[in-house]
């Protein structure tokens, strides 16, 4: 299509005579102008039909994720038993720590039997099945605050427990009384538990903080998995891939396009680069566990090298669109810099490299996007599973201490048993794709800054 | 100088401005340009010749920020008339831009492109007929004729020029418009594209920007004199260098220098 | 140097139950809550291979045994003392679609319906049938089409083994092979090689492809483990096996013929010295966590019978090669 | 002293050397009544690069080689106790004898260790036990005096570098700052060192060409000790199976990629390029900045969502239309997982590296070029075409280059929307599958980590490797080829 | 036209040969350029005379393809001595080019830039003077000092050419070579350069290529006339014009024309 297309070049159908009016539009002119529209017809269709895909990504995004965002939590007063909990009596932290989460359970059990009584519900579950309501994380929770405040042992507390995620599912509309009939981890009598409890106002979905800023948990409680621990660590694989691949790939084009002499090795540079593009993103794994973990005896799981991985599966991306946007930039301009006596490096810094800016930072948010996105090469450094629980304590550690990143997070809860995972995932999608939505707006406002037609 | 024989008008502005943005660079321009004439703009640069020449074809259009107001006719058509299509406006039009801007093809691609769109030749042995006639006349065959197929922007400035000359011609416009030609040309060159100018008259309009006066005067039977965006004279050449009415004419033709 | 926190890789299929245990052990004791990475039994031991010291990982999960030859590997590099853990049992079952028919399967169903060739008088022949009941009168007449693990699963092995090759002997195919002059490899490779025109289809992803796609096809049949099955009952339905349904407790008892052991080794170097690893060893294996009324079985894993003796192994170290 | 002080202090000697070179080089300027050389930043700047440059590049190589360099002089010791294998490290793990320096334990950083000197065998245990530290058995003797060996020398290594790294520093800057007299070529030296590192970025793509070609090679090696090249390379089958006898031909997977990547650009290209064309060309500014970065987020959705899409909504219709019974009633199409499939799903991921990227390029292209072909009367689509394109081709061409290499390296959507099955088949509404999905396959799978159907993987990145090197050569080619270079 | 002073040699060329690929454009010129004069080249379209001139500066180290041989030293110094900086050259030897092409950038900036990377001016208010200076000696200060910030691209091409000019001149260079500086000048603007060369004159060379002989008559005191890459005659510009030696020179200065 590049080519003055040969039909039409010599026609049958002459221009129309000299003189005509041009009032009157003439066959040829019209023929050409039917190509006119059908070719920007073609434009807007393949723009139409990009936005058509994303919209239905999107759409297919939010309408699967959107239900992550809200989360059912079960309001419960628990006695603390100090013969459970602190046998001897004397507060010892040491002591109590002792008690396991085991222990805590049955001060779970004993609540939940008071509230059905209290309540007034007709049941014929045991005790035991009526934990089941609760997510397992109950005696987790429960244990935490009595380590931070061992003065609570003796009271009766209120604490707001996260539901399970089946009755989450139930009051998303999810789970069914259907569904549970072959269900064991609950029963349809149990949802009535549930309804007379909404009503009384001791069940609630709310907005869920908790999965923006939530670690992993382990697949036998989803509801109280959230991505917020993998977003720190996709912020600083981010970080290190913008440091890295930006200057150093913008460094190598230049390199290569403005002062490279041509021969044989940037000629070998130029082909390794376009070739270091279409080798599998695992295949960095490989290298990264080889080169950063193996190696230089980086720590495993660390999105320092998980960002060193990214970043040289980004670099292709970004050396290539460079390359292409400084090639782009009129040779009269370098020749008008270097006229005035400006150096080669002072011709490109100066010039050319501010008219090829909007090529660099679609190349970098390409790449970033890219890397943003990508599991495969995580899956060999260690950064996909069950990984970091806690928030980095500091800078320091947010680069080195073990921890899982977005898309792996993303990639880890769709491959999950439990449905409320598939919810998550997709909710995880979306704050990703809010992640990228941002990073998109920083390069739109960039770029129009920078374009320019000359 | 020829004695300049009056034909009928084949392009009227009628008040014509142009903005830039906040430019006002020309203001309120009526002229009426003959058929088979000359017709040469002259005046200081930056005072709009450019920039009227582009609104007879409408090139002005694809500046961004350009707004074109008024009316200009050609052969009685308002060619800003939304019927008007600006394509077949330009295939009758054809331009010579001020600074060269060959296509980064081979020389032969740069003639032969007009002809291939509009469809002027039937077979190649047509286009290639087309292709030297309109590099002779654009006095450059010599010059070219053994490395067609070489990048046009290869060429120096001269022959770039006049390569782009050759491509205007090629396609065989009704009027044309020239932006400066010979800028970049010796004498010979020069007097060659001029001879091309007298032998076009004899068929098309020509409209010749240039600021060598004896140039205008020795190729044009009507000439204009534009100063900050106003149309200050307008008449037959010889009158305007011989007789001006206007000082400011007066002044710039008594300034003659190069 | 300096790790504080044990670093386990290895099975997706081990994943699940290691994080549970993980996050537990995370919550009770002092220790940083272990890293359980995934990425492949393969992968994982493989790593676990590399070598002994701070920047190796302390345990690999396995949903299979450990071959002679990785062992090898290991020693060649300096791993040599390593505790075999056998956790529990993984249940593979055969479910469909919710709302189509129900099935009752034997493995000789299986094989006739999904063999690539099959013995019919005395000549090996292009598997003919494309109905479940073509292959057995008492099955639905519906389509066959199968997803049955791709060839990287260890999974695909186990339905190889005890479900094609027991359905090939079962249906006396195997007999009629040796019959027509195959040697016994051939015979068996014969059982096991699976049809190849759009009835069977290999998925080397994980179960939600294969949830989605019957959800895509619902006509078709998938293989699950049993704990995706029980988190899934409401879009699935199971199929029995030679008349036994899968559950827990017909899994360790032996009945439901198929299921594999699952597994995870520990460098025996590591232990006392990456702070936890030795805590978090025996707190996998604890009644508590792994027993059928533990955590781990109601998610799903069908609980060792022999335990106690696993929590021995794990209390004195014995290493595989002391055993 | 850390690293980290070591790095702040040449740089606090690297800002006065600026400092005092750019005063010196304005000093004598005005004192000798002569123009300088170079802009006085550029003097300072030498002062600062002499003196932080080879500083760092010191402390960096300082770093690596001091422990090996430890480690050769302890490890006969702790050999000697502890027999062969890799037991020793861990034994200075049990002493915690990290060289302060290499990153800092975090969790001694939490909990400080008791103080070197009362590294005694008996109580360290203990003593460690106490903080939260479990060690696994008593120290012995001869692992407390190689520990305390191993800190000598490093306590005297680490001395030795900061002295002289800084040193160096301090050197470089006083020679940078001798230097800075007019008559010097301060700008040319500076860009010298900026040429370097512009160099040095250009090799680290040659560097992790090497550090993938070392990372897949040995395994590579050892894959064809256990299985024949000839096969591999022109077998017909891929079945690998657990129990050995597996055929492991590459030819169905090389036809899969090369099929679906096919597909891929067939869509990608034509609907990105006329996007593209649309977007510089046609639409309003507005338009323009809004539908671009729309497009591009196609490029971040995760791909495991294109998976999805093509196994749940795009694999189905297709059935539907090209199925048995499909409203074409052609009977093409057995399942929803197809080279189709997962090619036009692909084929959107791949629209915004072509859109985006071309757009630029486009644009760049001067305005002149376009009057020149309006003005003799083309069509905008004619300029565009035949002009503006042309004048664009080797950046659509890097564009296109870039998305048919992504084509060929994804693969979580060829494993969801492709299906696993490696075929040689014409038919692309087929199951097929990709070299790419087949290496994370039998990477992530289970087969024996030394058996072949394991290694496999490393084989098949290597083949890749090779022929998307071979196509990128022919490609430079063609670009240098047909490049229209404008002015 | 003045006597020329012959003064000392500032640019020694001996056997400058430049090829284009397989196009052969100079062919072995030898040329001494003296200091303080303004030398022309004048000769055919396509006859080399840019070629030569960017020798000068080194700038068609920029061409792929261009090599040039043989050996031009300036004050002494063999220009193309791996020794030298082609950078500290080109600030010593300011060129204006054939087709004007300032920066995309404001007015302003284009012709600060020169002083800025050279040191130029200390502070704003001095950059400020400097830019002022130039672009009232390259004759355009009326027309854009209320447009300092307007971008350089947006001017008519006659404007731009005379902003390169100020740009040229803003870095005071020692020798300056202008390629047709003045082609798409009016008279006047033309003058007002032809002035600016004159003063220039007073302190630096000055390289002219024009293919407008009265200007180079006028400007110059000597005049070099190239035909197909070879330097056809050399001399006293008023002994080239009234009584050329070579017969290639007298027929191209009889076709006197524009
Ligand atoms: N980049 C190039 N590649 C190939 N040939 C070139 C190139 N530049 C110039 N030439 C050729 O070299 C010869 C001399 O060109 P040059 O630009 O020096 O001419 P000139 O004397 O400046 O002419 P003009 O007055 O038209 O500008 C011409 O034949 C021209 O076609
Ligand atoms: N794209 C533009 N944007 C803004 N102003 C412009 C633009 N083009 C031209 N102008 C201004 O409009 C006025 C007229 O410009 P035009 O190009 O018509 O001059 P001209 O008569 O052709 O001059 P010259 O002889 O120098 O080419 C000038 O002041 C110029 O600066
Ligand atoms: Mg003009
Ligand atoms: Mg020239
Ligand atoms: O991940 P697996 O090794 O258990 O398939």
């Amino acid at each position: 299509m590049t080519d003055i297309p040969q039909s039409g070049a010599f026609p049958a159908d002459r221009p129309a005579p000299k003189g005509g009016s041009l009032l009157v539009t003439d066959a040829r002119t019209k023929k050409r102008n039917r190509a006119e529209r059908r070719f920007k017809a073609y434009g807007i269709a393949a723009l139409g039909i990009g936005m058509l895909f994303l919209v239905a990504l999107l759409w297919a995004i939010l309408s699967n994720g959107l239900t992550a965002f809200t989360q059912s939590y079960v309001q419960l007063d628990v006695p603390l038993l100090e013969e459970k909990l602190d046998k001897d009596g004397d507060r010892d932290p040491a002591k109590i720590a002792k008690v396991s989460t085991f222990g805590y359970a049955p001060l779970i059990e004993q609540a939940l039997t008071d509230l059905v009584e209290r309540t007034g519900v007709e049941t014929e579950l045991a005790p035991k099945a009526l934990t089941k309501i609760l997510s397992s994380s109950a005696a987790a929770q429960l244990r935490d605050r009595v380590l931070a405040n061992p003065e609570l042992i003796g009271q009766t507390v209120s604490v707001e427990l996260l539901a399970s995620s089946r009755v989450d599912g139930y009051l998303k509309g999810r789970v069914s009384r259907a569904s549970l009939a072959r269900d064991k981890n609950l029963d349809a009598e149990h949802l009535d538990l549930i309804d007379a409890w909404r009503d009384a106002g001791l069940v609630e979905k709310r907005f869920n903080w908790d999965f923006i800023t939530g670690a992993d948990a382990s697949d036998s409680r989803p509801e109280q998995a959230g991505i917020g621990v993998a977003m720190l660590g996709s912020l600083f694989m981010m970080l290190v891939v913008l440091i890295l691949s930006l200057p150093i790939g913008v460094a190598a084009s230049i390199y290569l396009e403005e002062f490279a002499p041509q021969n044989r090795l940037t000629d070998l540079i130029e082909v390794n680069i376009s070739n270091l593009a279409a080798v599998p993103s695992i295949v960095f794994g490989i290298l990264g566990l080889a080169v950063f973990i193996q190696f230089m005896h980086l720590p495993q799981s660390a999105p320092l090298v998980g960002g060193l991985v990214l970043t040289l599966m980004t670099l292709p991306t970004i050396i290539i669109s460079t390359r292409a946007s400084l090639k782009s930039v009129p040779p009269s301009i370098r020749n008008a810099a270097l006229g005035v006596g400006a150096s080669k490096m002072q011709a490109v810094t100066h010039h050319v490299l501010p008219l090829a800016m909007p090529g660099i930072l679609t190349g970098t948010i390409l790449g970033l996007a890219q890397a943003l996105g990508e599991t495969a090469p995580l899956l060999l450094i260690g950064m996909v599973g069950y990984i970091a629980t806690n928030y980095p304590e500091g800078v320091a550690e947010g680069f080195l201490a073990p921890n899982s990143a977005m898309p792996a997070q993303i990639y880890e809860w769709a491959k999950r048993a439990d449905p409320a995972f598939y919810e998550r995932a997709w909710g995880g999608i979306i704050v990703l794709l809010v992640f990228l939505l941002a990073m998109n707006l920083i390069a739109v406002l960039l770029r129009r800054r920078f374009e320019r037609r000359w | 100088m020829d004695n300049a024989v009056l034909n009928e008008t084949k392009i009227t502005a009628r008040d014509v401005h142009v903005h830039y943005g906040t430019t006002h660079a020309i203001k309120g321009v009526d002229v009426d340009i003959a058929d088979r004439t000359v017709t040469a703009f002259i005046g200081p640069s930056g005072c709009g010749k450019s920039t009227f020449l582009r609104c007879l074809n409408r090139m002005n259009d694809t500046i961004p920020g350009a707004v074109v107001t008024g009316e200009i006719k050609i052969d009685e058509a308002d060619i800003y008339d939304p019927r008007v299509d600006p394509v077949q406006l330009r295939a009758k039009v054809g331009m010579v831009f001020q600074k060269p801007n060959p296509f980064p093809k081979s020389i032969y691609d740069n003639v032969a492109y007009g002809p291939k769109i509009h469809g002027l030749a039937r077979n190649k042995a047509e286009l290639d007929e087309i292709v030297e006639k309109a590099l002779r006349r654009g006095a450059i065959w010599d010059e070219v004729k053994d490395r067609l197929h070489a990048p046009g922007t290869g060429l120096s400035g001269g022959q770039q020029q006049r390569l782009c000359i050759a491509r205007a011609v090629a396609t065989e416009p009704e009027i044309l418009l020239m932006d400066e030609p010979c800028s970049a040309l010796d004498p010979i060159a020069t007097a060659q594209v001029e001879e091309l100018i007298d032998e076009l008259r004899q068929n098309f309009s020509v409209v010749i920007v240039t600021h060598s006066m004896q140039q205008a005067a020795r190729v044009s039977q009507r000439t204009a004199f534009f100063h900050l965006g106003n149309l200050v004279e307008y008449g037959e050449t010889g009158k305007i260098f011989t007789n001006p009415e206007d000082s400011r004419t007066e002044s710039y033709i008594s300034g003659r220098i190069g | 140097q300096g790790r504080d926190n044990v670093q386990v890789a290895g099975s997706s299929t081990v994943l699940p139950y290691a994080s549970i245990v993980a996050e537990a052990f995370g919550e009770n004791f002092d220790f940083p809550t272990p890293v359980v990475e995934s990425g492949g039994s393969s992968a994982g031991l493989a790593r676990f291979c590399e070598g002994v010291g701070e920047n190796t990982i302390d345990i690999a999960n396995a949903s299979r045994a450990m071959r002679e030859g990785e062992v090898e590997a290991c020693a060649s590099n300096g791993v040599n003392e390593i505790i075999e853990v056998r956790v529990g049992y993984d249940g593979i079952v055969f479910a469909s679609d919710i709302s189509g028919e129900s099935f009752a399967f034997t493995p000789a169903d299986w094989y006739n319906a999904l063999a690539a060739e099959i013995p019919e008088g005395g000549e090996m022949v292009s598997n003919p049938n494309t109905s479940w009941a073509d292959v057995n009168a008492d099955l639905p007449d519906q389509e066959i089409l199968a997803f049955i693990p791709g060839t990287k699963h260890g999974t695909r092995e186990v339905f190889e083994e005890k479900v094609l090759l027991a359905g090939c002997e079962e249906t006396g195919a195997m007999q009629a092979m040796l019959d027509a002059g195959m040697d016994e490899d051939a015979a068996e490779a014969a059982c096991i090689k699976t049809r190849t025109d759009g009835v069977s289809i290999d998925i080397d992803g994980d179960y939600t492809e294969t949830l989605a796609r019957i959800e895509a096809n619902p006509n078709g049949i998938g293989v699950f483990g049993l704990s995706f099955y029980e988190n899934n009952t409401d879009s699935l339905q199971v199929a029995t096996m030679s008349g036994v349904e899968p559950s827990t407790e017909t899994i360790a008892s032996g009945e439901y013929p198929v299921s594999r052991p699952l597994y995870f080794y520990v460098k025996k170097a590591h232990l006392g010295v990456i702070p936890g690893l030795q805590e978090f060893v025996e707190f996998f294996v604890a009644d508590e966590i792994a027993g059928p009324d533990g955590p781990l079985a109601a998610y799903g894993l069908v609980a060792d019978p022999e335990l106690a003796a696993t929590q021995e192994t794990v209390a004195n170290g014995t290493t595989m090669d002391a055993m | 002293m850390s690293p980290s002080w070591i790095a702040l202090i040449v740089l606090a000697i690297a800002a006065a050397g600026f400092v005092l070179a750019r005063a010196r080089a304005q000093g004598a300027a005005k004192r000798e009544e002569r123009r300088l050389h170079s802009l006085p930043n550029y003097y300072g700047w030498t002062a600062a690069i002499y003196a932080a440059g080879p500083a760092l590049l010191l402390l960096a190589v300082w770093l690596l080689a001091q422990p090996v360099a430890t480690r050769s002089l302890v490890w006969p010791v702790l050999e000697a106790e502890a027999g062969e294998g890799a037991a020793p490290s861990l034994m200075m793990a049990t002493c915690n004898v990290s060289p302060p320096g290499s990153t800092p334990p975090s969790r001694a950083a939490r909990s400080p260790t008791p103080p070197r000197a009362t590294c005694r065998p008996r109580r360290l245990r203990a003593q460690m036990a106490s903080q939260g530290v479990a060690l696994g058995s008593d120290v012995t003797p001869a692992t407390r005096d190689a520990a305390l060996h191993w800190r000598r020398i490093s306590g005297t290594g680490d001395l030795a570098r900061g002295i002289a790294v800084i040193g160096l520093a301090l050197a470089g800057a006083a020679w940078g700052i001798r230097r800075a007299r007019p008559d010097f070529r301060a700008r040319n030296a500076v860009e010298r060192a900026m040429r370097g590192v512009l160099i040095s970025a250009a090799l680290i793509a040659i560097l992790s060409t090497v550090g993938i070609v070392l990372a897949l090679v040995f395994n590579t090696i050892e894959f064809f000790r256990l299985y024949p090249a000839a096969e591999f390379f022109f077998g017909t089958t891929w079945s690998p199976s657990f129990g050995g006898g597996s055929e492991l031909g590459i030819l169905p997977l090389l036809w899969g990629t090369l099929y679906i990547s096919l597909i891929a650009l067939l869509v990608a290209v034509p609907i990105g390029l006329f996007a593209a064309v649309y977007l510089a060309e046609y639409a309003h500014r507005n338009v323009r900045a809004w539908a671009k970065p729309m497009l591009e987020m196609l490029a971040g959705i995760p791909t495991i969502v294109y998976g999805l899409f093509a196994l749940l909504t795009v694999g189905p219709l297709l059935v539907e239309a090209f199925g048995r019974g499909g409203w074409l009633g052609l009977g093409w199409m057995q399942g929803g997982t197809a080279v189709m499939t997962a090619g036009l799903v692909m084929g959107i991921m791949l629209i915004p590296f072509v859109s985006s990227l071309s757009d630029d390029i486009i644009n760049a292209v001067p305005q002149s070029l376009r009057d020149g072909s309006l003005g003799l009367g083309a069509t905008r689509s004619e300029t565009i075409r035949q002009v503006v394109l042309p004048a664009a081709l080797p950046g659509i061409v890097g564009a296109v280059l870039l998305a048919a290499s992504r084509a060929i390296g994804e693969t979580m959507i060829v494993v969801l929307g492709a299906g696993a099955a490696a075929r040689l088949s014409m038919n692309p509404f087929d199951a097929m599958t990709t070299v790419t999905a087949k290496i994370v396959s039998q990477l992530t799978g289970d087969a024996d980590f030394s058996s072949p159907e394991a290694l496999v993987a490393f084989a098949l990145g290597m083949t890749l490797f090779v022929i998307t090197l071979a196509l990128n050569v022919v490609a430079l080619w063609i670009v240098r080829r047909y490049r229209e270079q404008y002015e």
